[in-house]
């Protein structure tokens, strides 16, 4: 039951640094602004809907995929934010100031 | 007498020979043309072992993997199917032979490099070839549209492969139509497995009935195809294809493409959608009716050589189209009629497409108005043309002759006088294309001609091919028979049991 | 687990089911629309991305899992690379960026 | 549960919706570019959530999928289409990146 | 300045190669044929009986003599293997006919990142592990060489943005063969098995879920090597 | 299979062969080239006279070749066919020999004799054409070999010729087709057969039967050269002297108006065809050709075309006879497919001499050319007696009995036709022959070619001084057997009415 609610909790977190990932994606000035917000969404909403769903995992095959999944994740988002923003840089792109 | 246990294993060495034979050749380049050569022969030689067997027993089913419909593939070989496989054959080895010539560049190289367009032309002909027989062959409708993407793809591939500007834009033009007319055809598929739940002809030919999913599966099939046939007004995309795509490519696509999908389109009315009365028939023979007067026009218009006989096709086709409205009451004759002028048209066409990458050779050029002096330079080939020429124009004793008058026949008995009259002007017109290239061939040059070397090889496949349009006007007697294995047209057979063949659920044999 | 399960959750279960395949729906259409219709290569080549995620979760929805692993195979590896690197083809390389202006811009 | 997995699904799909609008407005490709990652990621996080709702676990082997994949088309990105001495693609995004980026 | 001429040239020849597309009646032709179809299938869709019959049963029936337990594996290699093969040479075909069009560009690559290489080292090992997973899995549940030779080919395109290039002895006739290993193997069995008096493409039941799975494997490999290849854009 | 099978396929083959052998030899092989020419055409007169001699005897020589679902390709050798094939076999032997001499030195020799060959062999198919398929078949095939001999000269005006040509003939055949497809379908047979296969379709169906009677003469008028079919003879006149023999004597027109026999006697039946009301009015045609031709032929300065107005006249000769349909018309009209093919043929041949040797095409540059060249002169005399009618020339025993057959089918307008086109005749004709034989010859010829002692080459003098024996023997020996006017009257009895 406990286990079910701590799941139902982090189900739901991970969905609002979606939205909150999703929203900083519309409302944020510029490219490294944005990207990190983009990571908020990979990182802990990705990460925190996975361990709700761990949680209800009925195997540790499973588990383990269910981590792989978010590791590669981790890692595609990782490797696109050093990406982009080096040529964002690369092609002159001034970080936005206030 | 070949054993009749392996018979049917020639079927599918019909498919797999020419395939094998691709990959062998894109796999050694080096020895490529030598390869597909061999494969050429191995193919069209396959042939002949299937009409003893067919003779002998009749129409046959192979059940791929054993399975049979509805859970499996089956091939199927009746009449109408070895004639088509014939027809491929000698067109194929025919173009073959010409194509070891004709993309030979001019000066020949000393390091026995081929050239890069000969290299790319073995797999992707030989693909070609090995999906036109297993179109042919095949008895299911999914495994159809298969190969008739395959069919497709290597087709535009060809077009493409001469590699000029215009060439590519036809080719273009070609693949986006192709995709076009596919997806109609994938879409009655569709329709026609979630209605009746089996993707088999036979079977679906005992389950469709008159209900409106089978009128749908028709339009849409039947569009698809017809795009794929260039049936006026959808032809657009032909002549700038076949026209710019080099001349051995040319030939195949006129002579044996275009006739793979009127072939389904003929087979699909034949098992599911003939019993429709649905007014379709009428329109298709009206269109072809169109087709044949516009496209004749057209042709005669055109200034360069391979845009005419390309218009020509397009004139042709409307011939074939005829045979709809007309069977409805002419009955089977009518569709050999049909068959006939498919038959003639490719060893014709091919023939016509030969002689001018000849001509192409010969000159640098084909301009019409410029070909003076070749007669006598190349008689063969303008031998061959007039012999094809003869055939398109349906005189006597040509295979087009047989085919008009039998359609000429039904015309005048049912009193459809526009038919005729459209097929009387047709024929007409097309002597008047032809004889616009033959004239210009006999008169003396004014230009002086840059003569090419024109290989004997060249000048002979497409005399040989001109040569078999013509003789294919004595051969009815001995053709009818064939195409009547399996009544593929149905009707005529005087006891119902006989008339059941393989394609209407009938006797299915276990292969080999 | 069970005792979640409300006595009304299987019209919830229909309903949201109803929207999600309805939402799914609508947005390949859209996109497919919103493809064609862009005259920006490069966004139409983002949106056809977006495509073939929904398409793949649509498969996913209709329980067609092996075309869904294969959509999201080729969708997500080969498709969007291929059309990107077709589209750096198109633009063959144009020395000139804006740390480089062209013409009377620079001033 | 299942509805609570399908509710949550919804809801990331009507993300997705939202984030649409940076794929149309740009102004950069990177921008767009970005959009598409986080639909990636947020495809992910749905299929895992219908794998449980429809207690069909082949879709975690899409998501796995997605999830292996997803750094390729951001690579070829920046690799082939937004190389430093390559233009964008059009005269708008010229003016953004110029700009600073900013939208 | 070279801009100036570097600019015009390509633009010229984009103008050319774009084909001028039908005419306006062939426009208006084809919005009828259009217009057709859709209606044709509104109500073709609108009329299907409800429930469709469908091949589920026979397929659930002859499951057990397939050689594997997955229905659609079975569908794909064994009960419709030949529809199979032939969309394998497909691909072969696809492929040729870019090689027949044009060369390869020749992809100036800009400098190498440690970052990619990096992705390169965690990505790859694992996709590759992924590939043979799906493989594997495509005997008994969704997955198969199509999904696993896509990964693959994935793989491949990766390992190209990040500058790693086929060595000289590999990118002649070993690509290519490689390239039509699937399709060849498919058809190489299915003949094999005529020459022991089967119909062909028949496996013997003892050894169909090996032959399959060999099949499988030649095909994943040479859909990878395909995928990679038209990604290249070009013949080597 | 028999001989009453193989020899009307050897009489198709003995040309067909060598035609075809022809095509593929060398132009330099000219003695093979003459060798195989002469060998076909001996042949074919010796395997013909043998038929002669057997249908005399009342065998029937039938060959016949599955073709069509219910249609045979037949050759049947009748008396009909047989008078047309021994003309056509005859003329073409002394034609061959002709052209050797004529094309002695000009060049594409092979293609010239293989489409020559061919020429012969869809005529004598025409003639011994046992239904009207077959009829059609070699009708067509006629066409297309015909046409390179038309433009074999290469020119502009030789290729606008053959333009001509082949528009009004191609149209002929697709009207023919259309009737004889019509026909089929009305009556399920083409077979030739005395007193026609049609009659008991009766009144039902009068209408089609008159549209098709229609169809089918037109189609056959365009090569007979009715008025208003006619325009393309006189612009063939640009190919070499052979091919204008072979055109106007052995083989095109010639098969025309045999076709009209055809049509007439055993499609419809002299009879039903007269009580459909389609006789008159092609009598009538045939009259107004006539007169219309020998008009015409009148105002020609060209020797050649002015011959070729001479034929469109002479040949609706045939037409009008059996038209006229009395037993004595149609003897008349029959034998004059043999006269006038003797006839024609001579006057070509001495045209083409006058101007191979001494490059005279204009009848006012013929001033004293009798001088000059006696023997051709003297065939061209007897040749244009027999187209005035001069007895005893053959040309007086076909207007003879032409006339009495008309009067007896109480047609007593044709009489005056004839009359008034024997006086035309005369008037075109009489003149060529004064200035030949009465004005003094020039200083020079416009074009002289050095033959040796002879006036000409003697392939080039053979033949006509030949023909032109034949059309006085014809006409003189006209009682005896085996004459073109026994053989005539034979078919009259044999298929017609007389007891």
């Amino acid at each position: 039951m406990i286990l079910n609610l701590a799941s139902i909790a982090l189900l739901l977190a991970g969905a609002l640094f979606f939205l909150a990932g999703t929203v900083g994606l519309l409302r944020f000035p510029d490219v490294y602004t944005r990207l990190h917000a983009l990571t908020k969404a990979d990182n802990l909403g990705l990460g925190m809907l996975i361990a709700g769903l761990a949680l209800q995992a009925e195997s540790w095959v499973l588990l383990g995929k269910l981590l792989l999944i978010w590791l590669l994740v981790l890692t595609a988002s990782a490797a696109a934010s050093h990406l982009v923003a080096n040529q964002a840089l690369a092609r002159g792109i001034m970080p936005w100031r206030r | 007498m070949i054993p009749n246990l392996a018979s049917p294993g020639w079927a599918v060495a019909l498919i797999f020979i020419p395939l094998l034979g691709a990959m062998l050749a894109f796999l050694l380049p080096r020895i490529g043309v030598t390869l597909g050569l061999l494969a050429a022969v191995l193919t069209a030689g396959s042939v002949l072992p299937l009409l003893p067997m067919l003779a002998a027993h009749g129409a046959t089913n192979i059940r791929i993997g054993g399975w049979g419909a509805p859970l499996g593939i089956e091939l199927s070989i009746d009449g109408l199917t070895m004639a088509m496989l014939a027809m491929t054959a000698l067109v194929g080895i025919a173009v073959s032979a010409y194509a070891t010539c004709y993309l030979r560049p001019v000066p020949s190289r000393p390091d026995g490099q081929p050239d890069l367009q000969q290299r790319h032309f073995w797999p992707l002909w030989l693909v070609l070839w090995a999906a036109l027989n297993a179109l042919f062959l095949s008895s299911d409708i999914f495994n159809l549209y298969v190969t008739l993407e395959l069919l497709g793809l290597a087709a535009v591939a060809l077009t493409a492969l001469s590699g000029g500007a215009d060439a590519l834009n036809g080719a273009m033009r070609y693949l986006l139509v192709s995709l076009l007319g596919s997806l109609g055809y994938l879409l009655g598929v569709a329709l026609l497995y979630h209605a009746y739940g089996t993707l088999d002809l036979g079977l679906l030919a005992l389950r469709v009935g008159d209900e409106t999913v089978t009128r749908a599966a028709l339009g849409a099939m039947t569009a698809g195809l017809l795009v794929k046939t260039a049936l006026f007004p959808l032809h657009f995309w032909l002549p700038p294809a076949h026209a710019s795509a080099s001349a051995p490519v040319s030939a195949l696509l006129s002579a044996l493409v275009v006739k793979a999908s009127f072939y389904l389109l003929l087979r699909l009315w034949l098992t599911l959608f003939g019993d429709l009365d649905s007014g379709l028939a009428t329109l298709l023979g009206v269109l072809g009716a169109i087709a044949i007067l516009w496209g004749s026009i057209q042709a005669l218009r055109q200034a360069r050589l391979k845009l005419l006989i390309a218009y020509s096709t397009v004139a042709q086709i409307g011939y074939l189209f005829l045979a709809f409205p007309l069977a409805a009451t002419g009955g089977a004759v009518v569709w050999g009629a049909a068959v006939y002028l498919v038959l003639s048209h490719a060893l014709a066409k091919a023939a016509m497409f030969l002689t001018a990458g000849s001509l192409l050779r010969f000159g640098a050029h084909d301009r019409i108005a410029d070909l003076d002096r070749v007669v006598h330079r190349l008689p063969i080939t303008i031998g061959a043309f007039t012999l094809a020429g003869v055939s398109i124009m349906g005189l006597p004793p040509s295979g087009g002759f047989i085919g008009k008058w039998l359609l000429l026949q039904a015309a005048f008995s049912q009193g459809r006088w526009g038919l005729a009259l459209v097929m009387l002007a047709g024929g007409l017109l097309a002597a008047a294309y032809v004889f616009k290239v033959i004239g210009y061939a006999f008169t003396p040059a004014v230009v002086p001609h840059q003569a090419g070397l024109v290989p004997p090889t060249m000048e002979w496949t497409a005399l040989a091919l001109g040569a078999g349009a013509i003789l294919l006007g004595f051969a009815w007697p001995l053709l009818w028979p064939l195409l009547e294995i399996g009544m593929p047209f149905g009707a005529l057979a005087p006891d119902p049991g006989a008339a059941v063949g393989p394609w209407l659920g009938g006797p299915r044999i276990l292969a080999p | 687990m069970e005792t979640l399960i409300t006595p009304g959750n299987d019209a919830w279960v229909a309903v949201l089911n109803l929207l999600l395949d309805g939402l799914l729906g609508l947005l390949l259409l859209w996109l497919a629309w919103r493809t064609l219709a862009s005259a920006d290569l490069f966004r139409a080549i983002v949106l056809f991305i977006a495509f073939g995620l929904v398409l793949a979760m649509i498969w996913a929805r209709l329980d067609a899992a092996d075309i869904a692993l294969a959509e999201a195979a080729i969708g997500a590896g080969v498709t969007g690379a291929l059309l990107l690197a077709a589209l750096a083809r198109l633009h063959p390389d144009r020395p000139g960026t804006q740390a480089r202006p062209r013409g009377s811009d620079a001033s | 549960m299942s509805s609570l997995y399908l509710a949550l699904a919804l809801f990331l799909l009507l993300t997705l919706v939202a984030g649409l609008w940076r794929v149309g407005r740009g102004p950069t490709a990177a921008d767009r570019m970005l959009a598409a990652q986080l639909f990636g990621t947020t495809a992910v996080a749905i299929l895992l959530l219908l794998a449980e709702a429809m207690d069909s676990p082949g879709l975690r082997d899409v998501a796995l999928v997605f999830a292996l994949l997803a750094a390729i088309t951001v690579v070829a990105f920046t690799r082939r289409a937004w190389q430093p001495e390559r233009l964008p693609t059009s005269e708008p995004e010229r003016l953004a990146e110029r700009a600073g980026g900013a939208a | 300045m070279p801009d100036t001429r570097s600019t015009s040239v390509p633009g010229t020849v984009r103008a050319r190669a774009l084909p001028a597309g039908p005419g306006p009646t062939a426009r208006l032709i084809l919005l009828l044929l259009l217009a057709a179809v859709l209606v044709g299938l509104a109500t073709a869709v609108l009329s299907l009986p409800p429930v469709a019959p469908g091949l589920g049963a026979v397929v659930t029936e002859h499951l057990p003599a397939s050689g594997v337990e997955h229905p659609v594996t079975a569908v794909l290699l064994n009960f419709r293997g030949y529809d199979t093969l032939l969309e394998l040479a497909v691909l072969w075909l696809a492929l040729l006919a870019v090689w027949s069009l044009t060369p390869a560009p020749l992809a100036h690559e800009p400098t190498a990142n440690p970052m990619l290489a990096a992705l390169n080292q965690l990505l790859a090992p694992l996709m590759i592990l992924v590939a043979g997973y799906l493989l594997w899995n495509g005997g008994h549940a969704p997955g198969g060489a199509f999904q696993a030779g896509a990964v693959l080919g994935a793989t491949g395109v990766l390992l190209h943005l990040s500058g790693r290039r086929l060595p000289r002895a590999v990118d002649g006739w070993p690509l290519r063969l490689a390239l039509l290993l699937g399709v060849a193997l498919f058809s190489l069995i299915g003949l094999a098995v005529m020459a022991g008096g089967a119909p062909f493409l028949t496996y013997p039941p003892a050894s169909a879920g090996g032959l399959i799975l060999a099949i499988e494997a030649a095909a994943t490999l040479s859909i990878a090597a395909t995928l990679a290849a038209l990604f290249l854009g070009g013949r080597p | 299979m028999n001989g009453t099978f193989w020899l009307p396929m050897l009489v198709l083959g003995s040309s067909l062969l060598p035609g075809l052998l022809i095509f593929f030899l060398a132009e330099d092989r000219s003695g093979i080239r003459t060798l195989l020419n002469l060998a076909g055409a001996v042949a074919k007169l010796l395997a013909v006279l043998w038929m002669l001699w057997g249908v005399y005897n009342g065998v029937a020589y039938e060959a016949r070749l599955p073709f069509l679902p219910g249609l045979d390709l037949v050759l049947r050798v009748g008396p009909l066919s047989l008078l047309f094939v021994v003309l056509s076999t005859g003329l073409w032997l002394l034609t061959t020999i002709y052209a050797i001499g004529y094309l002695e030195r000009s060049p594409h020799r092979s293609r010239f004799f293989g489409f020559f060959s061919l020429c012969v062999t869809a005529t004598v198919g025409v003639a011994m054409a046992g239904n009207l398929l077959t009829f059609v078949l070699f009708y067509e095939l006629l066409t297309l070999a015909t046409y390179p001999l038309v433009v074999h000269r290469g020119s502009e005006a030789a290729r606008q010729a053959g333009q001509v040509y082949l528009a009004h003939t191609l149209f002929g055949g697709a009207l023919l087709l259309a009737g004889t497809v019509w026909l089929y379908t009305l009556t399920g047979t083409l077979e030739f057969t005395p007193r026609g296969f049609v009659s008991h379709l009766g009144e039902t169906h009068r209408g089609s039967l008159i549209a098709i009677f229609a169809l089918t003469v037109v189609g056959v008028g365009v090569k007979a050269a009715l008025v208003p079919l006619h325009s393309w003879l006189p612009r063939a006149m640009v190919a070499p002297a052979p091919v204008s023999a072979l055109l106007h004597a052995v083989a095109v027109v010639k098969a025309g108006a045999f076709g009209v026999v055809r049509l007439l006697y055993d499609v419809f039946g002299a009879e039903f065809a007269a009580s459909l009301g389609v006789t008159g009015p092609l009598a009538v045609v045939a009259g107004a050709t006539i007169l219309y031709g020998s008009l015409r032929a009148l105002y020609q300065d060209d020797l050649k075309r002015r011959l070729a107005f001479s034929t469109v006249s002479q040949v609706a000769y045939i037409t009008l006879g059996v038209a006229i349909a009395g037993p004595l018309a149609t003897i008349g009209g029959l034998v004059h497919l043999v006269h006038q093919g003797v006839m024609k043929i001579t006057l070509f041949f001495c045209a083409g001499n006058l101007a191979e040797t001494l490059g005279i095409h204009k009848v006012s540059e013929m001033c004293g050319v009798g001088r000059r060249m006696p023997w051709t002169m003297a065939a061209f005399t007897v040749g244009a007696f027999g187209m005035i009618g001069l007895p005893p020339v053959a040309g007086f025993v076909t207007k003879w009995y032409l006339g009495i057959g008309a009067l007896e089918a109480g047609q007593d307008w044709a009489v005056y036709v004839l009359a008034g086109s024997s006086l035309l005749n005369a008037a075109y004709f009489l003149p060529i022959l004064h200035v030949a034989w009465f004005r003094p010859p020039p200083p020079a010829w416009p074009h002289e070619h050095d033959f040796g002692p002879r006036e000409t080459a003697w392939a080039l003098l053979l033949p006509p001084v030949v023909t032109a024996i034949l059309s006085v023997a014809v006409g003189l020996f006209a009682a005896a057997p085996f004459s073109p006017l026994e053989w005539a009257t034979l078919i009259a009895e044999r298929e017609f009415y007389l007891p």
